[in-house]
């Protein structure tokens, strides 16, 4: 299957125009030595039909979250994706366009990134978002790079209690930056200010996470008031589905709020793509990486909307770049943005306190010890008495994938498991849950 | 058109959310409670499916029409591609589900590193970054590690680049931490090699080279350039963005590169959704392949597994195993073409000769050869005798019904006009976009203003982008209630 | 824009076919085989896709905007309904497919003959029929087999209608071998009740009455008409297409009809696709059931079944079961609603009679009652005074970007226009909707051919019907190659 | 989940505007006795995640062709439906639009309606078709409704290898249309010619099939020159998927082409909706039922569709009507038409070809006894040596649904399976197939 529209008669009129007898001289230019002389190997050419079948075998060798029971999460949740997204994202016009460098052919995406980054800035209570970030992880990086262009500075400081893998990425990248990492310990789950406060002065930026991790919350004003105190950028990682019930990160201080647009509006899809966003206080705004767009308006004055602040990107400043982000994810932020518009502010609150309902449901149902006795949104640690890997695999056997094994993690927790809650699970999927549990020996209340 | 938050009312909404029916207390601290609700839309789902599909009307897509937009390789994407990828088995797997129960995807990347390694010869894959310009500091971030491992590191701070690369190229090189040191480019096109020989000395860590080159022309002397990097003890770098023109027909590998990026969402086909998403996949030489970022996927048996014990890695560059829908498309896209890849390529650079004959007596053509998949002219002429710029000409051509190409780059060609038709395209089309291209420099010549006022028929007029930058409206802002 | 064919061109194609690899020689006798291939179009499959996309952006749906076209109940389509409608369970069932693997479907219909049951206050429910013309022919078929059975189907051979009735009406009337009998409308819009007692009689079979009317207006001595029948040996037809107004409000079944057919795309939210599909469910009081069409789905049980042992069935109306389709996504509907039906009926006669208290002072109003989910105004005085039509308002309305109202229906009304709004309309669509109704009696005043011209916005202004009718170019011709 | 926009605010501001006190008072013309006074009985309103979860269950308790290997045919036939068809028929503008009684609102409708007659047309070999009928069974009433009108006469013959369910439908409707019907018996599978003449003497129309229910080719133009000779309208009920190897009905004599549209581009659906198609000579172009379109031109001489030969249609004559078809099948004729373009002339031909080679393969594969020994297309009628529905409940279990007991609808064939075969399936399959039926003991070459 192709999609190619030149017939042989095309082919000769146009090698005719060109001047040339074959396709061949075209490619003249190429060295003989490093031209291919045989067909690539990479299996026969398949038919749509072929294809789907073959796809459909493939993905009917995963399990997933409709063909078990599952309480996973740890980053990634399984919040119900309307319809209406779908419709939106298969519009051709936003689906195959590209950037919108041309902006008379490009108002619609330019005005949805907009009302996007207007989303994203209600959402965390900062001044100005860019057009998306490639994930949750990535725009930890990119924050940490904006920290080092805005304060001049070179230490990196994150909470242990940020995801694993988002730390995992800024240490990745620090050195490239000229930049280094410190860790912040956990005391029980939770990210002592105190220590934060010492760790961060002198910083660059300090990351944390609310809810963290480990599904608790933190006491993110105390942890920003801290963070920023020695002048570093104090940086929450937070989840959008929180936001409609926990603070939003500029009210509490916070220079940046960054994380993964996953939970708001995309599909799990095997941990991507999704989106990241980054916001930030009006003073960082011409550090951020990322496109931007901005209003303006066009000849008879009417109101239009263009990429800006194009001085910090690539394109024009190559090696003095602050933005080296082309490609984004902007079909996933638009969906972030449907979602988000289907939701509402009531909506949002409501995804945010039923899953929250339902996680404490889950704990006095289930009546395991917690790992950590604190307040959490809508994922908590239990320790089950047994390995988790094994407690899961057990599980598994029975339709139920219990949660996450956070001892992967964090030292002491091989035990643990970490159960995520979402609006689209119910009392009698966590009942569910309870005798899967019981029935493998773990000693859930009766 | 009004903004969705200017059609929002207050207590609208389209979203209906379970009731679970359990105890309903919150047992979040009063400190850490929303003080006050974000403004996030507020209307009815009918209200809300308008609003999107009437933006949508105010965008052109390449299901629109031709987006010659050169660099960007705007070739049809498949619809079954989507079709695919919103499988459940797909769409809705957890990323942390166990590995025996994700053999489906797994096997999907394996197959997908498999073809992709075998398509640039190279040895080794990674999925894992999520668009070119993260997969060059991914590779650039590799070549680091490989020189650290052999103590070059403090050496050899030095990435050379050629006048015609991409920003991204100079971009991440500054962001790896290395220097970029700049080559030029002769007369025909090529990297100047006598300049070259001159900045390239054991304070060298690598290239960076798109080949075909952005002015889309193949690099005629690779063989020896590459030999140049190789002695020096430097790797070699491709940046993948124009592999559309290559494909079955010439291989990285063989030209000498150790490292390099795919753009799949331009070569294996990707809606670009307005911007993204992307995928930055890179591949690597034998030397370089410990220090892949983990984890990678391996194939045990017949059993498909996420290895995360690499213990050179460098580290993760982006969440979980990369944006794995992105891996569907270009997987789906690639098993139907099959080998006839060549073929795609083929047709690629067959078009856009086709164009560049057609054009070549209008535009002024810096570089006089048989192009590759895509070809620069410019508008110098143009601007010097009618004052029509590229720009001008590019806001024509939306009035004819076309994307405009890329503009004002690569940056040694003035006036730039970068044009990438694609496989995708029919005769009929090229033909048409050239017959418009050639009418504008009529029209430049008989009323210049057509130009210079362009477009005419879009939903808006020419827009004030510096007038943009300096009002910096970011955001809607809501009057205060 | 040209015709799908006026872009074909010889060998090219978008399809590629499986081939099975065996051997491939026909068993077709010569005489049998095709001699001449049909003249299909051929396009690569991105120029298909553009072909598509390109005709749908002249095409106005819900999704673009208002479209009140009365009698049609034009309301918001959901989206998770495509969505549900898209599930292999669903979308690849074979219809021969045992019962026992068709349960979730077999459920699904049963569950719904259910609640439509309900909702009309009847007791048995075919979903066979495919649209609601075809449900009042089943609905008059069942009639005689029910008076057949009884032996009084030669004698009774006539069917009342009122004038206001819709054309499919009296056509299915005829149809199933009836004689129209029409009786009046008073002056408030409700049947003449004197004038109905003189055309019941022996030879009447029944009456067919859509409630509320196609005026939009509750049959106000709805009771006494349905004795007049009753007491006669005859039996009521309900035409279900303005079921929206009632909806949990009153029941077909408690106001004396014994059959009625729904159309479940208006009331129930099929996305209407450019004319359907539709489904035309027929629900009757028990002593009709034994005539319906088989099979009918039946639950044994914990099982589903369809049953095909109906001795005194009139036979198949239509393939399977029905548009099964049609049936997820009506099921879905109501289910998302719940008892909350109530409140979409009312919100969708408050939305009518809102506009008509808008519109009220600007056009003629026939009958000065509140409506219920719909009304008709008519355009009389405007072309007395001013030469304007109701077409030439439905066409103006076009440049306001809305659809325009049903015209020159009913009959009974000159000059028409029958606004249904539909409770997915917000308030402001509405008073847009109204305040473009009142400007155009503004430029009928001012400058009557901007109406007689419209509209001037849309791809075409105003075509040539009568035109079509003499030229009867109904398919494209192929110049002879 | 609703989908209304009215607030409180609203609706107090539209009371007052109309001058009522309450909703309530708007129906104030309903007679009380007629009134419902308590809530509809119908099950608790759902939100979208809910009804999602609730219809993914019941689908779940479907055995799709995705889910067993099927063999199952008899009218519905699974050839695949590419994406490009949903990605059209997903258009809100095509989606959610209705008759486009105005033109110029809808000139995509037309034009698309305007290119699926021309499709239908050209497969059919006739002059005129109509923009879709309900379905393959009703277009066969729709016809015999057709040739009273043009002949005058009331006799309907009907091939008894005609698929029943279209003998069914048609027995339903002819009495109220004055019409009988009456039935030409099969001889070893196929219509005898001079019955078929002798019945259709003085008849209105006569109908058969090609390819026949039962999978025969039938000698068509000698059935249709039978059927014409005494002046009934020779009308072929012929498989859209067939057409690209068989010879059109217009090549041998017939004055109407009719059939179910199904198997060219849309989905099972468990019997619908689907479209039919109605074709016919020039000479019954006015008495044809269904929505016509025309061409025509606009002020500016511009060419554009409409609506046409509306004076057939209810809405205009009334009882004196001859088109009684408002809503029909546009959406669904749409993905015929574009499944069609999709095929192009060659595509067409290719999938018979290929369903038809593997059906061949099949028979020599299998080696069971066929039922009739004469040429088909790509379904046929083998005899298992047991009772059909055993075998099939025995395959069934292995899971391959091997056909369709042709025994329900003719004499002496209940151990007859009918065996489809489309370009999806494949010699592996087949041999899946040949394992099943031996397996459950039917004796199927080695
Ligand atoms: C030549 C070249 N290199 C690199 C890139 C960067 O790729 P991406 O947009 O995927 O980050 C692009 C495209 O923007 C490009 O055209
Ligand atoms: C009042 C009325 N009755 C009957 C019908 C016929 O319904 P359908 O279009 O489903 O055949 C319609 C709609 O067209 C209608 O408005």
């Amino acid at each position: 299957m192709t999609f190619t529209s030149l017939t042989d008669a095309d082919r000769a009129a146009m090698l005719a125009a060109i001047g040339v007898e074959s396709i061949e001289q075209l490619f003249d230019d190429i060295p003989a030595a490093v031209r291919l002389d045989r067909p690539l190997d990479i299996g026969p050419a398949l038919s749509e039909s072929e294809l789907y079948d073959h796809m459909t075998a493939l993905a009917a060798r995963n399990v997933d979250v409709g063909r078990e029971l599952s309480f996973l999460g740890a980053g990634m949740y399984d919040h119900y994706v309307p319809a209406v997204v779908d419709a939106v994202l298969q519009r051709g016009e936003f689906l195959t366009a590209y950037t919108p460098y041309q902006p008379e052919m490009s108002q619609g995406v330019l005005q949805a990134i907009f009302e996007y980054q207007t989303a994203v800035c209600e959402l965390t209570g900062m001044d100005v978002s860019n057009a998306s970030g490639y994930d949750g992880t990535t725009v930890a990086a990119d924050a940490c790079y904006v920290a080092k262009l805005a304060t001049g500075r070179t230490r990196i400081v994150v909470a242990e209690t940020l995801n694993p893998q988002v730390r995992q990425v800024v240490r990745t990248f620090a050195p490239g930056f000229g930049m280094e990492v410190v860790e912040v310990g956990h005391h029980d789950g939770l990210t002592d200010p105190e220590e934060l406060r010492s760790a961060a002065d002198g910083a660059a930026i300090a990351i944390f996470q609310q809810p963290n991790f480990l599904g608790l919350l933190e006491d993110a004003p105390a942890l920003a008031e801290a963070a920023s105190a020695g002048g570093a950028l104090a940086t929450a990682h937070v989840d959008p589905m929180s936001l409609g019930i926990l603070e939003a990160p500029g009210r509490y201080g916070c220079a940046l709020a960054i994380g993964e647009g996953q939970p708001a509006g995309n599909y799990l899809s095997y941990g991507g793509p999704h989106y990241g966003f980054l916001a930030a206080r009006q003073d960082y705004a011409r550090q951020l990486p990322g496109r931007i767009v901005g209003e303006t308006s066009d000849f008879q004055g009417r109101r239009g909307y263009v990429l800006t602040l194009q001085t910090r990107e690539q394109h024009i400043r190559r090696e003095k770049a602050t933005s080296n982000i082309t490609s984004n994810q902007t079909l996933l932020a638009l969906a972030g943005l449907v979602y988000l518009s289907w939701l509402g502010p009531s909506g949002l609150r409501e995804v945010g306190e039923r899953s929250h309902a339902l996680a404490e449901h889950a704990k006095r149902r289930l009546g395991l010890p917690l790992a950590f006795e604190h307040p959490t949104f809508r994922e908590f640690v239990v320790r089950t008495g047994r390995p988790a890997r094994e407690v899961i695999d057990e599980c598994k056997r029975r339709g139920v994938h219990p949660g996450y094994p956070i001892g992967r993690d964090y030292e002491g927790l091989d035990d643990a498991l970490m159960m995520a809650f979402t609006e689209r699970r119910t009392p009698e999927e966590i009942e569910r849950l309870a005798e899967a549990l019981s029935a493998v020996g773990v000693e859930v209340a009766a | 058109m009004k903004l969705i938050y200017e059609k929002s009312q207050a207590s609208r909404r389209a979203s209906s959310i379970p009731d679970p029916g359990v105890e309903n207390g919150t047992e979040i601290p009063a400190a850490l409670r929303r003080s006050e609700p974000p403004h996030l839309p507020e209307l009815a789902e009918p209200e809300l499916l308008r609003h999107f599909t009437e933006l949508s009307t105010r965008n052109f897509g390449i299901d629109t029409g031709f987006y010659p937009l050169g660099s960007c390789t705007m070739k049809y994407n498949p619809r079954v591609n989507e079709r695919l990828v919103g499988l459940p088995g797909f769409r809705d797997l957890h990323p942390y589900q166990d590995d025996a129960d994700a053999q489906g995807a797994l096997e999907l990347m394996w197959r997908l590193q498999e073809i992709l390694a075998e398509i640039v010869g190279l040895d080794a894959v990674t999925l894992q970054p999520a668009a070119g310009s993260q997969g060059e500091l991914t590779g650039l971030t590799l070549i680091s590690a490989y020189f650290k491992d052999r103590g070059e590191y403090e050496q050899r701070r030095e990435i050379v680049i050629p006048d015609t690369a991409h920003g991204t190229n100079p971009a991440s090189v500054t962001m790896a931490g290395y220097t970029v040191r700049k080559v030029n480019v002769d007369s025909r096109g090529n990297i100047d090699v006598d300049d070259l020989r001159e900045k390239v000395g054991p304070q060298t860590a690598g290239l960076m080279l798109t080949n075909p080159s952005t002015l889309g022309l193949f690099e005629e002397r690779i063989e020896e350039v590459a030999s140049i990097f190789h002695d020096a003890g430097a790797l070699l770098y491709y940046d993948g963005a124009n592999l559309n023109a290559v494909c079955g027909i010439s291989r990285p590998g063989d030209m000498g590169f150790d490292v390099l990026h795919f753009n799949l969402h331009k070569t294996f086909s990707q809606p670009h959704g307005g911007g993204g998403p992307g995928a930055g996949s890179v591949a690597v030489r034998d030397i370089l392949e410990p220090y892949l970022p983990a984890p990678v996927v391996v194939r045990d048996g017949d059993m498909y597994r996420l290895d995360h014990d690499r213990p050179k890695s460098i580290g993760r560059v982006r969440g979980f195993g990369g944006p794995f829908g992105v891996f569907v498309r270009a997987y789906a896209f690639i098993r139907m073409w099959g080998p006839g890849l060549r073929e795609m390529s083929e047709t690629a650079v067959l078009n856009a000769n086709y164009m560049l004959a057609k054009l070549r007596d209008h535009y002024d053509l810096p570089y006089d050869r048989h192009c590759m998949h895509e070809f620069v002219v410019s508008a110098r002429s143009l601007k010097r005798e009618h004052g029509a710029t590229a720009l001008d000409v590019a806001k024509r051509l939306m009035d004819y019904g076309f994307h405009p190409p890329t503009v004002y780059f690569p940056l040694v060609v003035p006036e730039a006009l970068m044009i990438e038709p694609t496989e995708t395209e029919a005769m009929e089309t090229l033909d048409a976009f050239c017959e418009a291209m050639v009418e504008i420099v009529k029209e430049a010549e008989r009323e210049p203003d057509l130009l210079k006022q362009a477009p005419h028929s879009r939903p808006v007029s020419r827009l004030d982008e510096a007038g943009a930058a300096k009002r910096m409206v970011l955001r809607h802002h809501f009057d205060e209630d």
